[in-house]
């Protein structure tokens, strides 16, 4: 019954989309901001990913809002799991082989350094601080399979995403004062497109970001583990 | 002497009262004390002024007015005098009660409001006034605590909110139209409306003063309310607050509407006027014989000042100068004698341990002989009995009932009058008259604050049943105010060609009577007192408790008439408030509490919104 | 080329079927894995290869893994 | 042929999102109805790069010189989606968290026996 | 010049300084809140005349405007934010007494950014960024009502986070669809795009961010996670809730509705579903034995009331409709703090157990009747204007339906005041049982509690300049085309 109803329902829904979908031709040239990205975007920004230009450059306001919401999650994750909880024993699990655990000990630096690749090469290849983040929370996540018992120290991450959010929000304010005025303008010398030092603040707000969404998920998943203090 | 000074000493004192409670109950005492007396004292100087002045304060771009003449000044007057009687016997009546700072300076905020409505030059102020009145009165009703008072706070509250809200719709309805809420100005701009406008506006006002004036079929706040207060208050309450409602009648109809309007506004015999005038009548029958059913002291009280708003409302809506005089005097006699006898029913509450049943009461005569006179006098003046001052208004009354050829009006007032005379005879038998049951042997009679007001009051009801030229050359100015033609005042009565109200005569007469009576008294003998206990059954003594004939008193009538006054209107009212429980308990059945259901409602609105538009796209 | 696309949307909406009918929430979330990593795939075709990555690592590894952290600390198989 | 080639991706978007709406219509467990989430956001996701694709596009990256910048793809759904991405873990990751509470509370994830408040 | 980008900024760093000082000390977090909120309100205070003349729009980056993200710092957007750091100011100082357990330090955190969430949905002038910053408030407060890991919490902010997560996907296929329509997210752009597409093609992106910004703005079919939510959470988050997040969720709808779609026809169906969402939600409430859950009932009705006046839009409506939407924020936010001393002094929330509450904690109980009656519109509370403000508005329109309507929604207040009035009377007139000494709320409660009573009182008799910005403010909300302009010129 439950089920003929929903089916019913979105039923109804995905005609009057289909019906909408109608009007947006697909693989057509419909954009007309985006137009203007591809063609403006290197020289506004330096940076030769127009992704990253608009994530970092035309909508950076978007991305701190992004960066805030890992921040919300991460934190309420840990408010929600510290809160009154059952027992703050850590589970004894049997410790990993020591293939595995020898494995980890050698991929993690090299997961972290891959991560860190990622996101400093964001302006110019595809990836940034989310991803680059995200390879490096994976890093800790085989620490966590391979080397049980492990943990990351709160006061380094906590710390980590501190710095990583003030670094965003204080070069944003930086450019309320220098140049322009204006809230995260690029203010810093563009350089040439393609180089590693390019396009202004964009690379430094990805490192600041990789440093950050890092140290968030990495909590993330060790507040999961375990339950904290 | 201005009114603003007035309202500002009024709601500033009410404050203050509370602030100067924490800090020592005496200096609160007095300090209410004095400021309901100059509060009296101003109002005396700003006797026969009239203007209209702006407040210094608008709100939300409306000028915001207050102003004087002899309407506001005659409510004014009633309010203020009250309020200062009622502080007065408060002194006494609620020593060693919980909450007094509280109790003052809510009594104290209920007097500055409704002398608010009474000076407020506009309609929006009129309106802010009249809802801190309503708030604050809810305050107080429940102040005793207990389950009965606390429900008689509740229906109030929710009564008057249904009237504040109509109200509000009515005014804003004149805003939207005029664009000005002054009052003298929509007196001009009315004339310009249309009929339906116009029939809105009045009857959305109309419920409104219905309703706080308890007049059938929305009186069903009027006798829980008046009954659960603290004996003070339900003073105030039957005095001059329900008397709001009429002041809003008078600029309802006559300062703002006037008469050609009301003239237009008729279909036949359905006239306002005369829809007004039978409610009016129905609520003096349906009271009073209400009244005579009750058993307990203040709510005997309570159902006959549902009952005397009848007659104001039948004075009032004959709309001749003689009816507009009597039911405008009606309400001064009314707030007089009434208070009088909250203020005597309270003290008989304070003196006996707060019993107010009148089965277990009786023959307190000798313990307190200024309450029974004062009861006597007021349920005197209740009744309308010559030579108090509720025989000329009641007078005023029948007779410009009679003149406009209403004779079924008339005839319901005196049923009216008729079932007061019963539960007035009742009222004063079973308290004072009759055996003085054991327990009551000890009582002491009114500590003296409280007698003052009773005193005050009493006096008052002579003086102006002697001479009713005072009063009525007060009333006879706000009859003219309203646009009314003067009526000829002599200071004993009203000279007019269709029988002549001199109260010279009437005392003459009365005196002779009284004089036949005394010598045929005289010539039949003296009565001989017993004592209580000699009265013998079948040769046995039978203990005193036994026959106290007060109980069940007028039983056999209650056994005819019983069956048809239950006040159904209340029980309607009633059940309305059970069926909007039910519904509310079936309608919060929509959150199940499961959330696979409550995703549902939010595909289920989507999938509505979208297949409403692929259908019939409406929008 | 298109042809892949469409058997590997396919397979992506068999997948996702999948982790609804699938009592065992361990093989649900693996089903959900494999959508993640089927949509990550079509993000390459469809030139986004920013995104492509994010749902790769983000949205294929960690959210499985998150998913399956919380599965060891709730219950495998649904009531 | 052509409809594939016009509407594939959305099939496939669209798919993804109805069967993640009906997972949270008709499943009761928690960690179900939070795959579904999981499956809802992938189909936005998926619909919103549809929307952005250009057929004879290419990655808008300046990789090397003599890219033609008119035939690159949409930039702008890409950077939503990443956006969108990370906001998706985000509310995952709490929910997970949740319902790992949840749990341990009310020993059972069957929404319909976690109902204490209603009404 | 001060620039409102400040308004998030600002907050927004304060907010990645917490973990820091909480390294330091946990409890010191507690006033970063407090000090963002003064910030705000100091920035908000100070941009208000200007942008009473004339819009400032704050190109972010730097770009001429459809290629950036604007904020768009209107009457409206200064008027809320204001609202918003003057709501959070006082539940901060509040907080900061009446949060004692838990991870302190996270509580304020999260209570701060879901502040910076909801200034940032104000204040912006992009579609896209209105989502995030959304998800920001909305993530936060699911965090915040799981607070105190109670059962209850729990429960509620599991609800109400699938039914946010839904509501979400919704919005984001919404303007994911206005996206491939027009190619552009800023809203003005938007706009000016709107009359050159087939009207029926935008209507199911409405009808998708409608359904979506509905279910945090808590309109009927939509709102069931709010009585959960608003009574199971700390009291403090149920007032922050209450107060501003589901009204800055209305602002969203509304602001999509009117500038954006500029959907005139849709609106008489929005009037209807304010007047039914009011109804209902006053019915539940009448229900209720559970003080929060009533409050939370009442929120649903008031909701229904503002939507109602804001879907009317005529310029007195709306202006109604903020003026009401102020009035509740203030409160229904006085209404939950004194409730949650009430409620934590008698350990439950069962109406029966607030008997006598008036003797045991006079000041806190005069707050709840302070709150109570200015929600049911007595004068001379700031509920009155906004009711009269918006009854002047539906007997404006001169159409017998929405006479009809006003009746309803009169109808509604009718029964809010019935179910208020029964409280109060059972805080103050009956007979409390068990301890009845004397208990004052810590100072600082009191103190947040009486700023807003205070409040409450002062708008109430002087309303002239609320009721100016708020008329400005329903200027700015009708005018698309000035919005449109002044983003685009």
């Amino acid at each position: 019954m439950r089920i003929f109803l929903s089916l019913v329902v979105l039923a109804v829904i995905a005609v009057g989309i289909g019906k909408t979908l109608m009007e947006i031709p697909f693989g057509e040239d419909t954009t007309n901001v985006g137009g203007y990205y591809i063609q403006s975007g290197r020289d506004d920004t330096g940076a030769a990913n127009i992704v990253t230009s608009v994530v970092v450059g035309y909508r950076a306001f978007d991305t701190l809002g992004e960066v805030t919401v890992l921040f919300v999650a991460a934190v309420g994750l840990g408010a929600v799991l510290a809160v009154g909880s059952a027992s703050g024993r850590r589970r004894d699990v049997e410790p990993a082989s020591l293939v595995l655990y020898t494995g980890c000990r050698f991929l993690f630096p090299l997961i972290l350094l891959f991560g860190a690749y990622i996101f400093i090469h964001g302006h110019l290849t595809p990836g940034g601080g989310f991803q680059g983040g995200a390879i490096v929370a994976s890093a800790f996540l085989l620490v966590y399979l391979g080397c049980r018992g492990r943990r990351i120290r709160h006061g380094w991450s906590k710390a980590t995403e501190s710095l990583g959010g003030l670094v965003f929000v204080g070069l944003g304010l930086l450019g309320l004062t220098a140049a322009g005025h204006f809230f995260l303008s690029n203010y810093l010398p563009k350089g040439t497109v393609n180089h590693l030092f390019s396009a202004g603040i964009i690379p430094i707000i990805y490192v600041a970001i990789g440093f950050k969404v890092g140290a968030e998920l990495a909590g993330v998943i060790d507040d999961l583990v375990e339950e904290s203090e | 002497m201005t009114v603003e000074l007035l309202l500002g000493v009024a709601l500033g004192g009410a404050l203050l009262t509370y602030v100067l409670g924490k800090i020592s109950p005496g200096l609160r005492n007095a300090f209410a004390l004095l400021n309901a007396l100059a509060l009296v004292v101003m109002i005396s100087l700003l006797y026969g002024q009239s203007f209209e002045r702006a407040l210094p304060l608008g709100f939300l771009g409306l000028e915001l007015s207050v102003r004087m003449n002899m309407l506001s000044w005659f409510f004014a007057v009633t309010i203020l005098g009250i309020g200062l009687l009622s502080v007065i016997y408060s002194l006494v009546y609620m020593r060693n009660k919980e909450r007094l700072d509280y109790y003052y300076a809510t009594l104290l905020f209920i007097n500055a409001s409704m002398l608010g409505t009474v000076v407020a030059g506009d309609l929006l102020s009129f309106f802010v006034f009249w809802e801190m009145m309503s708030w604050s009165t809810y305050l107080l009703i429940s102040l005793r605590g207990g389950s009965k008072a606390i429900f008689a706070g509740i229906k109030y509250i929710v009564m008057s909110l249904i009237g504040s809200l109509t109200m509000l719709v009515a005014i804003v309805s004149l805003y939207v139209s005029f664009d000005t809420l002054s009052i003298t100005e929509l007196a001009g701009h009315v004339q310009s409306t249309t009929m339906g406008q116009a029939l809105f506006v009045l009857v959305l006002f109309s419920v409104t003063f219905v309703i706080i004036n308890a007049l059938w079929p929305f009186h069903t706040w009027l006798p829980d309310a008046h009954a659960e207060a603290v004996s003070p208050f339900s003073a105030i309450l039957s005095a001059v607050l329900v008397r709001k409602g009429l002041y809003g009648l008078y600029l309802l109809m006559y300062a703002m509407l006037g008469f050609s309007m009301l003239g237009k506004l008729a279909w036949g015999a359905l006239s306002y006027s005369n829809v007004l005038a039978w409610i009016g009548a129905i609520t003096i029958v349906f009271a009073a014989f209400r009244a005579l059913m009750q058993n307990d002291s203040k709510r005997i009280l309570a159902w006959s000042t549902v009952g005397q708003g009848g007659y104001m409302v039948l004075g009032v809506s004959v709309a001749t100068n003689l009816g507009m005089a009597g039911g405008t005097f009606h309400i001064l006699n009314h707030c007089i004698y009434i208070a009088l006898l909250f203020f005597v029913a309270g003290a008989i509450e304070y003196r006996t341990g707060g019993i107010r049943d009148l089965d277990s009461l009786g023959g307190l005569i000798k313990r307190m002989p200024v309450a029974f006179v004062g009861g006597l006098v007021g349920i005197c003046g209740l009744i309308g009995v010559p030579l108090t001052n509720g025989f000329v208004s009641k007078w005023l009354i029948y007779k410009s009932l009679v003149l406009e050829g209403r004779p079924f009006l008339a005839f319901a007032a005196f049923l009216g009058t008729w079932g007061t005379i019963l539960y007035g005879y009742k009222f004063i038998h079973n308290i004072f008259l009759g055996q003085l049951p054991d327990r009551f042997r000890d009582v002491k009679g009114i500590p003296f604050t409280m007698a003052v007001p009773i005193v005050i009051l009493t006096v008052l009801i002579f003086l102006f049943g002697v001479l009713p030229g005072i009063p009525l050359s007060v009333v006879d100015q706000v009859g003219t105010y309203l646009g009314f033609e003067s009526l000829n005042v002599s200071i004993w009565g009203i000279p007019s060609e269709t029988g002549t109200l001199n109260v010279v005569n009437l005392l003459a007469a009365l005196a002779v009577a009284g004089f036949i009576v005394w010598l045929v008294l005289r010539a039949i003998g003296r009565s001989v007192s017993v004592d209580q206990d000699d009265t013998y059954a079948a040769g046995a003594a039978i203990p005193s408790g036994k026959y106290h004939y007060t109980v069940g008193f007028y039983s056999p009538l209650y056994r005819i008439v019983g069956p048809y006054v239950r006040d159904f209107v209340d029980a309607f009212f009633l059940k309305i408030a059970g069926w909007t429980g039910s519904v509310c308990g079936v309608t919060r059945k929509i959150y199940t509490g499961f959330v696979g259901n409550y995703v549902m409602y939010i595909i289920l609105f989507l999938a509505a919104l979208i297949f409403v538009q692929i259908a019939w796209s409406p929008w | 080329m298109i042809i892949l696309v469409s058997l590997l949307v396919l397979l992506m909406l068999c997948a996702a079927i999948a982790a609804l009918v699938f009592r065992d929430l361990l093989a649900a979330v693996i089903a959900s894995c494999v959508v993640s990593l089927l949509a990550s795939i079509l993000f390459y075709f469809l030139h986004a290869p920013d995104v492509a990555m994010a749902e790769a690592s983000i949205g294929a590894a960690l959210v499985t893994a998150i998913f399956v952290i919380a599965l060891g600390r709730t219950r495998r198989y649904e009531e | 042929m052509s409809f594939l080639e016009s509407y594939a991706y959305y099939v496939g978007a669209f798919g993804l999102i109805l069967i993640g709406l009906l997972v949270i219509l008709v499943k009761r467990n928690l960690i179900k109805i939070i795959i579904g989430l999981s499956i809802l956001d992938t189909g936005v996701n998926l619909f919103l790069i549809s929307v952005g694709y250009l057929a004879s596009g290419t990655a808008p990256i300046f990789s090397r010189e003599g890219i033609d910048s008119g035939s690159m793809v949409d930039p702008v759904p890409q950077a939503l989606v990443l956006t969108a991405i990370v906001i998706g873990v985000a509310v995952l990751a709490l929910a997970l968290g949740l319902a790992v509470r949840l749990y341990q509370n009310y020993g059972t994830l069957d929404m319909r026996k976690i109902k204490e408040l209603k009404w | 010049m001060v620039s409102p980008v400040l308004l998030i900024a600002v907050p927004l760093g304060l907010a990645f300084l917490v973990p820091l000082i909480s390294l330091v000390s946990r409890r010191a977090a507690m006033l970063v809140p407090v000090v963002a909120c003064l910030f705000n309100l100091v920035v908000a205070i100070t941009l208000m005349p200007g942008v009473l003349d004339q819009p400032v729009v704050e190109k972010i980056g730097g770009f001429p405007p459809p290629f950036c993200i604007n904020l768009y710092a209107g009457p409206v957007g200064v008027l809320f934010a204001a609202l918003i750091a003057l709501a959070g100011l006082g539940i901060a100082v509040y907080a900061m007494a009446y949060i004692r357990t838990g991870p302190v330090d996270r509580y304020h955190l999260l209570y701060l950014l879901l502040l910076v969430g909801a200034t940032g949905v104000v204040l912006t002038g992009d579609v896209f960024n209105l989502f995030v910053f959304f998800e920001i408030l909305c993530i936060s407060s699911y965090a915040l009502v799981a607070y105190m890991g109670n059962k209850s919490g729990l429960e509620a902010s599991v609800k109400y986070l699938i039914q946010g997560a839904v509501g979400s996907g919704l919005l984001l296929m919404g303007i994911g669809l206005l996206y491939g329509q027009f190619g552009t997210l800023n809203m003005a752009d938007i706009a000016n795009r709107m009359g050159s597409v087939n009207q029926v093609s935008v209507f199911v992106p409405l009808a998708l961010i409608i359904s979506g910004l509905g279910v945090e703005a808590a309109i009927f079919p939509l709102n069931a996670w709010l009585p959960d939510a608003h009574s199971s959470a700390p009291s403090s988050i149920s007032a922050i809730l209450s107060g501003i997040a589901i009204e800055v969720g209305l602002y969203a709808m509304v602001r999509m509705i009117f500038t954006v779609f500029g959907a005139t026809s849709i609106l008489m169906f929005m009037v209807f579903l304010g007047a039914l969402t009011l109804l209902l939600g006053e019915l539940c409430a009448f229900a209720q034995s559970n003080v929060k859950r009533m409050l939370a009932y009442s929120s649903i009705g008031q909701i229904g009331l503002i939507l109602f006046a804001l879907a009317m839009a005529t310029s007195y409506s709306v202006a109604g409709g903020l003026f009401q939407l102020l009035s509740h924020t203030l409160s229904k936010a006085l209404l939950f703090l004194a409730a949650g001393y009430m409620i934590y002094r008698s350990g439950s929330m069962e109406i029966s157990s607030l008997h006598g509450m008036g003797k045991r904690m006079p000041l806190t109980s005069l707050a709840f009747t302070i709150g109570a009656f200015s929600l049911v519109g007595l004068p001379p509370f700031v509920g009155f204007p906004s009711k009269f403000l918006i009854v002047r508005a539906a007997l404006a329109r001169q159409q017998s339906i929405f006479t009809i309507l006003l009746g309803f929604v009169l109808l509604g207040t009718l029964i809010e005041g019935a179910y208020f009035f029964r409280v109060v009377q059972a805080i103050y007139f009956k007979k409390g049982s068990g301890e009845t000494g004397r208990s004052y709320a810590p100072a600082v409660a009191l103190v947040s509690m009486f700023i807003f009573a205070a409040l409450i009182i002062f708008v109430g008799i002087y309303p002239q300049p609320v009721a100016d910005a708020v008329g400005s403010a329903a200027t700015e909300l009708l005018d698309r085309a000035e919005y449109v302009r002044s983003v685009l010129q």
